[in-house]
This record gives structure tokens, C-alpha cells and sequence, in this order.
């Protein structure tokens, strides 16, 4: 290691085994340390104007330490945030086949549109009056959900998948409730996303699992036996999360309600039947949006997302505030004084304010761009593109589900027949090197060493060709048994990373090296 | 379609390649009957970007912009300045279209950034750890509520008057699913806040104490003697902060005892955006760590021994523990914490004392100000860069007055509290560093003029 | 090479020899054809309404063939030009100390002004009533460029430092050939910029060098000696290209204008003297501002830049048109209409319409920004950063006017001492192994495998430190003779590259593999 | 300041460093009379990103924005729909904060984008190789005639009446100094070009004839028969296209004949931007190719044989030759140029064409929509996107008072061609795809009313 004159070190120390620069830099691939690391004290990339001087009305509550935070220039700052860019993959970089995320492109037009000053720099609590082009804009979007869904009435302010999945179960609930008669279980097929019987939990739920069939659909003849007067709910999702439509979800829904319980969709694969196929014509009741995924919405890294979710009419009743609704010429957000007469049974609010509208300036302007013929043309692109990955890949790649039929838009494999100890996470560490971000790995639960490859229908054939010729190189190797898998990625901006130590010894904040040593 | 690459004569030979005559044979498993013929009722074809930025700069343009007007509104959402480089940042494509970092080894931007991110809450909450973000302060309030349940195995919350009324308005939403007990009240239009009650209702069934700090009328409070009589009960102490520009200023609720502080991040680097996308902030005592909801990024090593980060702990989250999460979040808030994270850097230390000494300056000239009006009282002894106002008239029309005279002059009790009598009157204002001398001159005339 | 079932190659061929993976692509490192080899005849990335059904008026003259554009979709548009930028190097990625190019952070302030549509949606032929604000916006930074060079008027079209340089020199000749009498002769400095010689010519003028003293300064004496009716202008550039003030420049201008001859001044490096010297007390009669280096405004890869030209008294009359004019509270535009009155000695127009508009708005941006204080500070931190490097580095480069005192903004360096067979351009490759941009590459010529490092005044402390390191690491490599040093970079997207190759036998567009074999 | 990085005590340890009492020690070479003690004149200190911001914002908005109104100017700037991804790509830092690419190793982005630029004008142009770009399109002209007299040695150039005014004034300028004999003409306002007149004044001493097309009024003329001329009496033709757009409808000058094709390229990529910006598109023949002015990339190979991209032929450059280079050009047009690319791939063929047929059609719409106001009369018989019509009164003082009435109605001929008296009732109208139904009839009525 070596120093600069104050004695900090100006090279990270770790670098030296692998790498032969002085820096530790390999040209275009730079090291960058921590802010807190940075000689940054005192700095700042702020200019204000000076303050009056007043009478401090603080209350004897004066902040007496540092908070601790380092300040840096604004060149600084630009530098810092772009290299930790460039170290990450992105949609942007090449294909991202996430399974179940819908890493679709995020169009361009979608940014300019949330960005006009009159819906970024409008407050939520203005007067009705002043915004009413936002009123409408929710309004409009949710009318274009309910018309692409067949459903009845839509709320739009749960912020993502999850909680638009709390939103539509709080629904069922209270129209439960409603009726009277207390049901405590949900039932949840076993390859469903997690956030399905956590929901359920959270919404007071007992959790409940469906067998699946050899097809990996849902096992209707388990399901049927079931169900009963404990159960309040079945939470589906179609298609499913093995990317192959449920063919029996309208009997599964009129046996649901039969038995006096609701049917909760996840909606989160919509993209595939998007302007084919109406959920709500299969019947079932509430199910949410990702307005992340199918409507185009960047991911950010891990958020922000929207959840929308539509209702049957037996739950609009039951939904939450506030909302906006048409009169006339005019809109209004029905909240909390005016909601005793439209809506008194709504089982209340899930936020402040009333939504994700950031996200819901990108989806319409997704939704009007693509219009009635260019949504269904999305569904059916990104089914072809998945089916076209299952049939290029199987062969080289076990597909639990292929001989049943087409999936929908993602395609499924396992690591069966990979040897030398390598699974999943070698094929999809050597992915990486290739250029790709990997599929989902290790979901749906119900497949050993499962691969769902989602490629959505923003990619191209060539795209989809060049990912398909790495995917079989890199399964070959696997079948092989090629140990100089294990290593990989070898080309990235880090080897594999120690996930054990990390939630062993939990470092979870910067802590200065004197604070850290004294916290030994 | 300009979105879809795909050309007639791929889809063709991708059809050929994967033995299908036509879409439809993809589309088997959907039933006859639910498959869809006709187009979308209503929707128009595919549009061009003109067009579509046309029919929706018109929806844009029927809205009152903040930056274009005097303009006072705040209560959980205030305008600060975002410099531009913010924005720049976390327009790039490998932030904006990245996931989750599921694979650490091509996402360490994302996962330093996060690291960064928590580091500065913490710090900023006087806390030891924080989260990777919530989806905004409401649904954080209601998380820390779970979680000190979980903790105390104890189900009353006291929420104090002074917290945000949709945020209690989440807690109890929830509550009625949940069984939870919540003690409540409304606030009252006085300099002091419900301390005193707070402090009588602690007891060996409380679970925790719900405070906004500042609070929703603006108001400022000790939290030590609320901290000591929780933990004296057994009860933990949540602190709510909407606004964290004020932690520049005044003393951070983790200094002050607080066992969990959480809040909204809008402030700082996420514009107001009509309500949402916002990032709630999520923060608590170290030992508690294992019961916090939502994602976690943590230090660790790679393969060659360098420093990297990855998403950690998550044995407490749905897609592991499922039923036993600690929480359903799974999207969280990652762009705006970004984006806090990002304009934090900027500010430093330095740049968010001096932007919290300009708010509470310019909020106490325009205090000063507006309570010279006849018929406007100043409510609050305490506040930072937002105070209450208690008008001769009910507030709510005379905000829409002004509304339409062109001027955002705050938020009004009634549209907070509707039917709570007592607070019709009361309109809460928000002075930030964009408000100049002449928006402060035209509220108060505006107000002389409603109030006349 | 593996072939597609098109037989189009999917993997680039070359790719095989250096890397291991089936791809050819390196992690986060992506290779990426030309849009002419991806399949995307018939593709497009831009949607339109439908056209009205007219009669053609194009006299006939219907294009017959297709131009030959592929098209691509967003999503594919997006990924190419990401994946492309990803190979370059650029300031926000790090210390960018091109000598004489002055790369300073560029503020993201200024990019969002300069995309206000009131700046840039509005047409450059709008009535004068219409566009009151960008006169007024050209008219005041044309007075902070004045004030800030203690000039006596400015010219603000001049679309780079070249074109101002021509500006400059024409209004010397308009000036000189109204006095009458030919003078037919420029000298300029051997260490000159290229532009320099290449304007006079250009401008109609014999050039001749002036010899430099062993301080690195013009030789005063010899320019003395040299000066006669012959000689029409001196080009001086100050500070000058080896990065030191001319300290007898009063003389010079003097000496000059004695002899009938006018004196132009290269204003490229102004950055170091800004808010400190005023060139206008210096005695020049012309000098170019770039606005792309000192004021801040993007390169951009090579470009667009701004380079307006101020003028002494003597040779205000002769600038050139259109300018705008402040009369009384309304701002004109004076274009050869109504120069008449006016300014009938111009020289002319140099360019269609105003000038470079969108780097004004951001120039002016800049200048407020910073204000006095700020400037004064830019000019400051910006010598004492290079002076930093220069003693920091001095003990392993040579540094060839080290000696004679303090640089400006630059510190030279040359080769001297390398061994083995190593020169300049290895050190450099070297640098870009370590991360960094290298530095000015044998310029100015009159230093041996001249060195000239710019780290201008928004390189922090560390970053200086960290660049200071990895330079004397490779210096010290270079000084030893290190072979491997010949063969850096090995980490950049590509081994260096065959620029006599491409010089011999020049492939300056792409061709179809059958219209290329057809060339043969 | 927020772009200082150097903190005070930096500074102190920098001057220690370097042997430094104060800054003053490393100013010693300027001479004590030529430094400046006091500050600049009337500037302020620095200022807030919110105050610069403010007073520029208060700037813009004094300006009518193009978008905003009914908007019919052209004469060598078009406003087009720019796709949003355009702005978003030249915006990363990685080609917007980057230089000339003098290190190919690490400038390979740039490099490749400007090698598929060059092809894609050289295309558009018809011919065989194109550079990387000229400032606009009126330098890039004067820059043509330069190069001709290089090539043939001759002095005189023929200038069409269809070139743009400007072009025709740089060219004056320039040729001011150079020696160079302009035989020019202004246009008339005729359906008929001066193709005549052209073809009677090639001669042997022509080094080139300079034909814009469409031309100033907006006419489209057969370059062949003046190529052919030229050809015969050994003098180049060179072609100006102002508007890139027309080349997606119209033959292309390269397929007619020329041998230098220049012109302006803002239509593609490139926003109005009160005239600047914009970008220089330069091409000819491939024999040419040593003698063209500006940058070139070219392909070679790496030490490992892939390809890449360097700039090449530099031995044509001032930074080689000196005063002995084919122009003095160093900086040119680098990032309009990636914009230009950047759009154009977007278009692509398919795109390129409908832009065309729709900017055509829309044209031809307006033009017979405005041909029948009483006072007007339709001057072009041919025309792409841009006509002129001759009005019953002197078109300037009328397009000032249709910007009184918030249209922005076209160019007159007198702005562009003062004390010209035949021509002062000229008015030229471009219709592009923004141009909406609404927009023309506005522009229809507004005519009515100022022609009555
Ligand atoms: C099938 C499924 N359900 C639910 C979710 C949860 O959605 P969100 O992440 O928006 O909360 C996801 C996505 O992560 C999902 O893939
Ligand atoms: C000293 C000097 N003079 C002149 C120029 C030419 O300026 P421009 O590239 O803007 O034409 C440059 C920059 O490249 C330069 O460094």
C-alpha cells in the first residue's frame, strides 16, 4: 500500500494481487472509493445565497454534532457517480433476461414526459383547480387499466407489486367482512412469487400452499378439494411464474367463488397477454399492475414501481382512497371528507397522497405510443421471444416444461445434467462474462436449479441469437463440468462476492476506521 | 413500432423455428372464449412521440406549476432546489435501467451507491444502521410500527397529534387488518404539542410512540422525555421526520433516544412530482437490525479479497422467508434514494447546515411577515421552514382564493382535517430557499385581501 | 467464426485471438458492430403520423434508389450508442490533462439552461421583437468577455478558436489595407498552435516563425529585428504553449505597433489568467476567446466550440457583422441592412446567422456562476494545480523550463531519459493502462516528445495525487526501459492501434462486404 | 464554490508543495502594472445554481419559443421533432465530456460514431466519402470553393441566385481576402432557377459552380446538365443542401453529378438553437479525398488485429501541415455530428422516407391552402418542404405583424436580402412535420387579415 503525505492511502490495498496498475485502475475500469473515504470535509457542490440573520426559532433544539456527512464539488461528485455507473449492467448495455422483472426498454420519450415542469413541480395538496391535468391524467390511465384488464374500477395509489398485492387482499378482506363470517387462510400455489404469502401474512392471512401439476400449472383437483369456508382467498398468477398460462383459471375462479372466497391475480406477467387476453374475463377479482414492468417504467436499480390494481365490481365497493373520479367536465380526488357519500366502505388509505404519478406519466405515455395495436403487438412479440429462446435452448438445457406446449413469455430450464458440481449460479456467473446479465435463478421454488429466461419483446433477433450462442457455450461447459466455471465472472468488476461473510458480520454503514476499530 | 425490433420477416422465421403456423398457436393454453379479437374499446393506434407528447404537454399545461408562481404548500412534500447534476446522474442508463442488484458482480454502482445511501441516513437520523429505502415516509411509518410490534410482542401504538394525518391514516388502515391498537388524537392549534398526554398514555402495553418531529403543524419538540418514558415502559420510540432538510438545523431524533426513525427522503433530491415517486427513509438501533423490513446492502469481499457490497441479511425478506418476511416489500424506492443520495453528496455537511440555516431565516422573515397581517396569528413558538397559521376565516376557501389569483399559499387544515372543527382555520406554510421576498409579499396581500 | 442461420457472422471474428469467451465480449466491456452489419434494413426507430395523399411537386426529381440508412428501433438505437460510449475516456470519468485543451468540468447547470426552449426553440431569422432575451443574452456575455479582457468590443460568431483566429486576422488586414500599403507577412511563434500558421495562410498571409529563447519565451530581440513594412501582425499566444506568461508582452505590443504592424493574441489558454490579467492591458488588438475551453462549454468529442474575438479601439471598426446592439432598452441585431450607418467598415460575415447561441447560454451560465470571485479562483487554482504537478513530477520528467520559475496553468515535460527505445506516446499508452487520459503529445514542437499536463482547476487534491503516482510509476518504468511499456494499453477496449494502416490504404466509410470486394 | 474542488487548506499545502509564499509567487511573470488587483467590473460574486438559473430562465422567457406558436421559418434552419433518445445519448457524460479523440485505445466510442456519421452523410450525399463534420453548413460551403480552387487551380467561382444569402456572404468575405472571383446573382422570385444563366457562365477558368438545392425560394432544379457543363469545361460542381430532410424524397446530388456535396445538417439530430450549434456536413468524391478540409476517421486494426477506428490523413491538418493545410479547421461539430448519426440511424430509410413524404405532403397542403388567400400567389412550381409565396405588400413589416399576433409566419425575402426591391414581397414558408392544420390556418388567416 502505499501513502500520500497525509498517510492515506491512495491506492485500495486489496488491488495489488490481481491487477498491474499502479492505481488499480484497468484503463476504462476504475476503482472509486467511498465518499466517506474522500478527503471531503468541509467540501460541498452547493452555493447559497447568504441568510438573514433572525432569532433562532428552534426551540433550544440547535443540532450541536456534525451529522458526519462528506460534502463534494460538483466535478467531484459527476466523476463518483458515473464511474460506480459504468459498474454496473443495465437494460441499456444488452439483454437483461430477468425472469418475472419485465426488464423491457425503457423508453426515452416516457423521461421528457415526467419531467414537464407541469407534473414534476406540481404539490399533491393543491387546490383541485390548479391541477387538473394531473386529475385527468390519473384518471385517464386508470381507464385505459380497466379497459386493457375487463375489469371494473381500478386504485391507483399502491406504490408496487407488492403493495398494490396488500391493496387487493385488504379489499377481499373487507368485503369478506362484510358479508360476515370469518375466514383466516389463503391459498398460494407453491411456485408463487414470495411476496404473495407475505402478503398474505401481512394482510392477517394463514398461508396455505397448491400443489402443482407435472405441467407446472395449478393442480385444479387439490385446489377444488380445498377449498371450504376458511379459506378467503386463492392468489393465482397468470401466466404463471413458470411462463405458462393457467388454461384453467375461469374454472378455478368459478369454483373459487363457489365456495364463498375470492380469486387474487398477480399481475405481474401481464405483459404476456396484454391486448389478447382480459384477466377479467377469466373471472377473477383484484389483481395489480406493475407499472414497472409492463408498462415500461425503469426499474431504477431497484425502484421506485407503481401497483395499480383493478377490481371485479363485487370488490369496487371495498377499494381504497382516495381516488379521482369524472364529473362531469370536472375531476376530483374523493379523499377522506368526500368519500362518506361515494364510498363508505373503502377500506381505507394505503399512502400519502395519492400515487405514484411519476410513474403513471411514463405509462400513459407508454400506453398512447403503443396504442391498441401495439400493445397486443408487445404481448405477442415477447411470447414469441421466449418461446424462440425455449426452443433454441432445449436441447442444450433441461426444460421441465417444454414438452407440454409454448410458455407465454418466459422460458423456464434447470440445471439438471450439469456436472462437476456446477448448478445454476456457475451458468449464470459465466453469463456475465459473456456480456449478459443472467436470467432469474433458483425461482420458481418448484423447479430444481431453476433458469426462467424472460427476454421480453424489446429485443431483437440478433440480440436473441448472440444470447442464445453464449447460453448454449456456456451450458456446455457446464455440462462439461468445466471447473474454470467456478471462477467466473473473471471479467467483471469483481470476482464473486462473499454473500456469507457479508450476513455473518453485517457491515451495513461506513464506519470510520477509528469508529469501526473501537467497535471491534 | 418504434419500441419493437422485431420485423415481419423475423417474427415469421421465429415462428417457423419454434414449429408454430401462427401467434395463435402460442396462445393455446387461452381459452377460446377469453381470447381477445377486437382492439382495445377506445385506445387509438400507435401514436408518434409528437403526437403523444402533444396530447399530453396539453394535460401538463392545465396544471398550476410550482416554480412558476409564489407558492407555500408543504406538509410532507416541500420544494427545495435539485441541482442539476442530480438529475444528470441518475439519468444515466446503467442507474435508471438496471434491477435490483441481484448479481453483485455487475451491479456494484448500484450496491456502493446503496451502501452510501444508508450510511448517510443513519448518520443523518442519528442512527446506527438504515435501510435501503421504503416506497415513501407513510408506509415507513407503518413498517416501524410492525416492527416494534415484533419486537415488544406488544400491540398499542400511541401516535402523537402532531403525526402527518395520512400517515395515521395508513396505521390505521392497516390496524384494522392487523388488530393493532392505536391511540390517537387530533393536534390542536396551539404552541404546545401533546408531549404531556404522550407521556401519560406509555404503559407496559405499548408497543411504541408515534412522533413527528418536526411536527405536522410545524412544531418542534424534545424528544428525550418521550425517549426515556418508552424505554422506562419497555416501549420503543419511532420518530417521524418529513422533512429532512431540518436535521441540517436541529438535533437528530437518534441523539434524542429514538429507537426507530423513519421518514420521507422528498426533500432532498426528488421533486415534488404530485405525491409520488418519494423514497421513505428507514432507520433504527444496530440490535434491531434483524427485525427491519426492506432491502439491505452490506460490505463484504470478493473472490480476490477486494472490497465489494451485496444485498445482505435477507432471511428477513419475502422472497426467502415468505409468510415470515419481515415485511412484503420487495420494489422499494432504489431511483430516489439515488437520488437523495446523490444531491447529500453535494450538500456535505457544509451545504446542509447552510441550506437549513437560509429556510429557517427566510421562514422566520416570513413568520414574522404574515403575522403582521390583520386577521393571520402565528401559531407556533417552534418551527423549522414551515409554521402555522391561524386565520380569521376557514382556510380552505381562502386557499382556493388564491389559487386563483395565481398564488399556492399553503395547505389548510380542512383539506387535512376534514370535519375536525377546531382546525378549520388553521393554514399551514412552507418557506424553502426558492421562496423569494416578492412570493412572501404577494402571500401576504393575498391573504389581506381573503381576510378583509 | 460462428455463424447464425443466416450465415451472418454473430461473434466478431478478430474477437477469437485475445479474449475466452464465445462472445467475445469482456463483462461490462461490449464489443458492438456497425449499424450497417445488424440486420436492420426496413427497421426504424421513429414513428409517424400518416402523410395527406398529394400531388408530388418535386419536378420529377423522386429519388429512384434507397440512400442505404439501416434504421433501428429505440431499444436497439439506445443499447448501440450506450455501448459505443462506454469505449470512451471523458472528464467525468477522471483527470483529462490535455494540454492547451483546457478539459474542465462542464456544469450540468449550463447543459439545462441552454436546453430552456426559450434559447433552443427559437429560429435564428425570428423578428427582433421576438426574441429580445437572446439578443440580450449575447450582448451581455459579449460585455463580461470585454470586461473580463479589457477590450474594447467584441465579435461573438466566430464558431471556434480557428474561425476566431481568421476573424481576428481579417480585421488586421480590413485595418491595414484601410491605412493602405501591403503587408504581406505574419510571424508566428514556432511553438505556435497549429491553427495559428494555418489562419494566416488561410487569411492570405506568408508566415515565418519566431524563434523562442532557451526560457521558452518569445525572443524579443529577434522578433525586433525581424519587425518591418513588410510584416503585418504578430501572432502571440499568451500564456503561451509551453505553458508560460510572456513576460515582456507590454514590450512586444509595443515594438509592434511601432513598426505599423497590429498584434493578434491566441486567447486558447486564457483560463490561466482570467479575473487576474486583462490581455486588452497587455497592448494586443485581437484576441479569440474559446468558450469551450476557459467558459466551460462540452467538447463533446471535438466539438461544437465558440471562439468570439475581441477587438482594441483601432480595430473595432472592422469587426465583423452581424452583432448585436443595445439601444436603449431594446436589443438589435445589426446585419448588412443596417450595418450602413453603422459599421460600414466591417469586414463582413463570417458564418450563417449569430454564432454559437447554445454555448453562449452556457458560457454565460459559467460566468455568473463563478463571478468575480469564482473567476479569479479558477485562474488561481488552475496555475497552482499545474505548478503542483510540475514540482511533484519534476524529479522523475524532465522538465525543460522547470528551472527558469513558476508555469501557468501547464506543466511541460519531455522524454528525456527514456530508455529502450521508449518514447512519449508509450508513457501516454502507460497512462491509460493506469486510468487516466494522457496528457499533450509532442506539442509544442519546439520541446523533444513534449509533455504538456493540464489539470486545470476542477481536479481535486487527490485526484492529482492519484494522477502524480501512476505518472512517475510509469515514468519510472519508461526511465528503466520497461519493454512491456510498448505494449500498453492492455486493458482499453482496444491494443494500440495501426494509424499507418489506415493512412495508406483509407477506409473512411463502411462498405457492403460485396461493394468492398468490389473496390479490391 | 460548487466547481472548486481545492479546499483552503489544499491550497496552503499546494503552495508549500511548490515552494510558494502566496498565489502571487506563480504570477511573477505578469508584469505588476498588468495585474489585476480589483475585481471584474460590475460581476457579482458567485452565485446559487437557483439564481443563475432565475435570472437566465428570466432571459428565455422573453423570447417567443418556436414550439409554442404557429410556426412557418426556415431559410436554412428547420424545426423537425428531435426523438427524445437522441438528447438523452449525446448527453452521456462519456461523449459530451470528451475530447477530440487523439488516444483511439480509449476513444473508440467517438471514433466508431463518427465512422458511421461519415457514412451515413456520404449516402445521403451520393458520394463516396464524407468528413466528420464543419461548423455549418454556410462554412462548409466557403470551405468547398476553397477546395476547388485547390483542385483545379483556377480562381472563379459561379454562384447560383438559389444560394442561400449567407452562404453567398461568407463566400464575399472570404473571397475578400483570398482573390477569389465570385460571379453571383440574386434570385428572382420565379418558378424558374438560373440554371441559364449557370450554364452560360461556366468557362475555363470556373474552378466550380455552387448550386444550392431545394434552392433559397425552396425550387428543385436537375443539377445533371450544370454537372455536365462543369465537367466539360473541367470545373467542380459543388451542391449545397441546407435541408438533409429533402434527400429522403429527392435524388441526391452525388447520383446528379456533383463532385463536393456540402451543407447544413441541424435538420436531423440538431434543434433550432437561435442559429448555433449546428453542424457542417461535408462530402465528394472519393480522388478528392486529400484535399478535403476538417477531420476523417478511418478503420485499421489493433496490435491484436481487431478492428478500430482512428482520425486519419491527418497529414491534410494544421496541427501536421501548418500553414501548408487544406484549412485551418481544429475543432469542428463532434457532438451535432453524433446527433445528426444518432437521429439518422434512428430514421433509418424507412424513417428517413416517411419524414420526407409527410414534410411533402404536409407542404404541399399548406401551400395551396395559402395560394388561395387573396393578396397571396405561390411563386414555386417545384418545392420539398419550403415555398415562397408573393405577397400583395412588402413581406417584412407583415411578418412582424403576424409576431405581434403570436405567429411566426416565415422569412421574409427582405430580411434576407435588404434594399433587393424586386424581392421585398417574398415570403418564404416551411412546413415540416410539426407543423399542424391548425398552425396553417392560423398562418391563412393572419395573411388575410394583414393583406386586406
Ligand atoms: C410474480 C411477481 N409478483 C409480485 C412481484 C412484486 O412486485 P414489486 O416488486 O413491484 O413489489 C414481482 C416482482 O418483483 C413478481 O415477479
Ligand atoms: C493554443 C491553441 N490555439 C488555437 C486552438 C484552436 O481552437 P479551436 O480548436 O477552437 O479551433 C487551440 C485548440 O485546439 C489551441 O490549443
Amino acid at each position: 500500500m502505499s501513502m500520500n503525505r497525509e498517510g492515506r492511502a491512495t491506492r485500495p490495498e486489496s488491488a495489488e494481487a490481481s491487477v498491474d496498475t499502479w492505481t488499480g485502475n484497468r484503463a476504462l475500469m476504475l476503482e472509486e472509493p467511498l465518499i466517506f473515504e474522500m478527503d471531503a470535509r468541509g467540501g460541498t457542490g452547493v452555493d447559497f445565497a447568504g441568510a438573514p440573520k433572525v432569532k433562532s426559532r428552534l426551540g433550544g433544539l440547535e443540532r450541536r454534532r456534525d451529522v458526519g456527512l462528506p460534502g463534494l464539488s460538483e466535478p467531484q461528485t459527476v466523476r463518483h457517480y458515473t464511474r460506480l455507473s459504468r459498474q454496473n449492467y443495465a437494460i441499456d448495455l444488452g439483454l437483461f433476461p430477468l425472469g418475472s422483472c419485465t426488464m423491457k426498454h425503457n423508453p426515452r420519450l416516457n423521461e421528457r414526459i415526467a419531467r414537464l415542469p407541469g407534473f414534476a413541480d406540481i404539490h399533491p395538496l393543491q387546490p383541485a383547480d390548479t391541477v387538473q391535468g394531473a386529475y385527468r391524467l390519473i384518471h385517464d390511465l386508470g381507464e385505459w387499466l380497466i379497459k386493457l384488464t375487463g375489469m371494473h374500477s381500478v386504485a391507483m395509489s399502491p406504490k408496487a407489486g407488492a403493495h398494490g398485492e396488500l391493496c387487493g387482499l385488504l379489499a377481499i378482506r373487507s368485503a369478506l367482512e362484510a358479508r360476515g363470517g370469518k375466514r383466516e387462510v389463503v391459498l398460494v400455489p407453491e411456485s408463487a412469487h414470495g411476496t404473495n404469502p407475505a402478503t398474505a401474512a401481512f394482510a392477517g392471512y394463514r398461508v396455505e400452499n397448491i400443489p402443482a401439476t407435472e405441467r407446472g400449472r395449478v393442480d385444479l383437483a387439490a385446489l377444488k378439494a380445498r377449498l371450504g369456508p376458511d379459506v378467503a382467498a386463492v392468489m393465482i398468477t397468470n401466466p404463471n411464474t413458470c411462463g405458462l398460462f393457467e388454461p384453467d383459471m375461469t374454472e378455478i375462479s368459478r369454483a373459487v367463488h363457489d365456495s364463498g372466497a375470492l380469486v387474487y391475480c398477480d399481475g405481474a406477467n401481464f405483459n404476456a397477454i396484454v391486448g389478447r387476453v382480459r384477466p377479467g374475463d377469466l373471472g377473477i377479482d383484484a389483481m395489480h399492475i406493475n407499472l414497472h414492468k409492463t408498462f415500461s417504467t425503469p426499474h431504477g436499480g431497484g425502484g421506485p414501481g407503481s401497483g395499480p390494481v383493478v377490481f371485479s365490481e363485487a370488490l369496487t365497493p371495498f377499494a381504497p382512497l382516495p381516488f379521482v373520479e369524472k364529473q362531469n367536465d370536472h375531476y376530483a380526488l374523493i379523499e377522506e371528507e368526500t368519500a362518506e357519500d361515494h364510498h363508505a366502505r373503502s377500506f381505507g388509505r394505503m399512502t400519502a397522497f395519492h400515487g405514484q404519478m411519476g410513474m403513471f406519466t411514463r405509462a400513459l405515455s407508454y400506453i398512447l405510443s403503443h396504442g391498441a395495436d401495439g400493445l397486443r403487438q408487445v404481448a405477442e412479440d415477447a411470447v414469441l421471444n421466449a418461446n424462440y429462446m425455449l426452443r433454441q435452448l432445449e436441447d442444450v438445457l433441461d426444460a421441465p416444461y417444454g414438452k407440454s406446449g409454448p410458455c407465454m413469455h418466459e422460458a423456464l430450464f434447470s440445471d439438471k445434467g450439469f456436472e462437476g458440481g456446477l448448478s445454476t449460479l456457475d451458468l449464470a456467473k459465466g453469463l456475465i462474462d459473456e456480456g449478459f446479465h443472467p436470467m432469474t435463478m433458483y425461482f420458481p421454488l418448484v423447479v430444481h436449479g431453476a433458469m426462467l429466461v424472460e427476454p421480453t419483446e424489446t429485443e431483437s433477433k440478433a440480440a436473441l441469437d448472440q444470447f442464445i450462442g453464449a447460453m448454449r457455450s456456456v451450458a456446455e461447459r457446464a455440462k462439461a463440468g468445466d471447473p474454470s466455471l467456478k471462477a467466473a465472472p473473471v471479467h467483471a468488476p469483481r470476482r464473486r462476492l462473499d454473500e456469507t461473510l457479508a450476513a455473518r458480520k453485517p457491515v451495513l454503514v461506513y464506519k470510520e476506521p477509528e469508529q469501526a476499530q473501537a467497535a471491534e | 413500432m418504434r419500441y419493437l425490433p422485431l420485423a415481419d420477416s423475423d417474427r415469421q422465421e421465429m415462428l417457423r423455428a419454434v414449429g408454430a403456423s401462427s401467434i395463435d398457436d402460442l396462445f393455446v393454453d387461452v381459452p377460446q372464449a377469453a381470447r381477445l379479437s377486437a382492439k382495445i374499446e377506445g385506445l387509438a393506434d400507435h401514436a408518434s412521440e409528437l403526437s403523444v407528447e402533444r396530447q399530453l404537454t396539453a394535460l401538463a399545461r392545465k396544471n398550476m406549476v410550482a416554480g412558476e408562481v409564489p407558492f407555500f404548500l408543504g406538509a410532507g412534500a416541500y420544494r427545495h432546489h435539485i441541482p442539476a447534476s442530480v438529475d444528470h446522474l441518475i439519468q444515466r442508463g446503467e442507474f435508471l435501467t438496471s434491477y435490483t442488484p441481484y448479481q453483485p458482480e455487475i451491479a456494484q454502482g448500484t450496491l456502493q451507491a446503496l451502501f452510501e445511501f444508508q450510511t448517510q441516513v443513519a448518520r443523518l437520523y442519528g442512527c446506527d444502521v438504515a435501510n435501503a429505502s421504503m416506497y415513501d415516509g407513510s408506509t415507513a411509518c407503518w413498517e416501524a410500527i410492525v416492527m416494534a410490534r415484533r419486537i415488544t410482542r406488544r400491540g398499542k401504538a400511541v401516535l402523537s397529534g402532531g403525526l402527518h394525518p395520512h400517515y395515521v391514516s395508513v396505521a390505521n388502515t392497516m390496524a384494522k387488518f392487523t388488530g393493532d391498537v392505536l391511540d390517537e388524537t387530533l393536534p390542536e392549534l396551539s404552541p404546545e404539542t401533546d408531549v404531556e398526554r404522550l407521556l401519560a398514555a406509555i404503559d407496559e402495553e405499548t408497543s411504541c410512540v408515534v412522533v413527528q418531529y418536526p411536527d405536522i403543524l410545524g412544531r418542534i419538540t424534545d424528544l428525550t422525555p418521550i425517549a426515556e418514558k418508552a424505554h422506562e415502559k419497555g416501549a420503543l420510540l419511532i420518530a417521524v421526520v418529513t422533512e429532512p432538510v431540518a436535521l441540517g438545523a436541529i438535533r437528530s431524533p437518534g441523539e434524542m433516544g429514538a429507537d426507530i426513525v423513519v421518514g420521507e427522503g422528498q426533500s432532498i433530491g426528488v421533486g415534488l412530482n404530485f405525491g409520488g415517486p418519494y423514497v421513505g427513509l428507514f432507520a433504527c438501533k444496530e440490535k434491531f437490525v434483524r427485525q427491519m423490513p426492506g432491502r439491505l446492502c452490506g460490505e463484504t469481499v470478493d473472490g480476490e479479497g477486494k472490497r465489494g457490497f451485496v444485498l445482505t441479511l435477507s432471511t428477513r425478506e419475502q422472497h426467502i422467508r415468505r409468510e415470515k418476511a419481515t415485511s412484503n416489500i420487495c420494489t422499494n424506492s432504489g431511483l430516489c434514494a439515488l437520488a437523495f443520495s446523490v444531491h447529500m453528496t453535494l450538500l456535505g455537511e457544509k451545504g446542509l447546515r447552510r441550506l437549513a440555516t437560509l429556510n429557517h431565516a427566510k421562514a422566520v422573515e416570513a413568520a414574522e411577515r404574515l403575522a403582521n397581517v390583520p386577521g393571520v396569528e402565528l401559531v407556533n413558538e417552534t418551527f423549522f421552514n414551515e409554521f402555522t397559521l391561524k386565520l380569521s376565516k376557514e382556510a380552505r376557501p381562502v386557499v382556493r382564493a388564491m389559487a386563483d389569483k395565481g398564488i399556492l399559499g399553503g395547505v389548510s387544515l380542512g383539506r387535512l382535517y376534514p370535519g375536525a372543527d377546531a382546525l378549520q382555520n388553521g393554514l399551514v406554510v412552507a418557506v424553502t430557499e426558492t421562496t423569494t421576498h416578492d412570493d412572501v409579499e404577494a402571500l401576504a396581500d393575498a391573504l389581506q385581501e381573503c381576510l378583509a
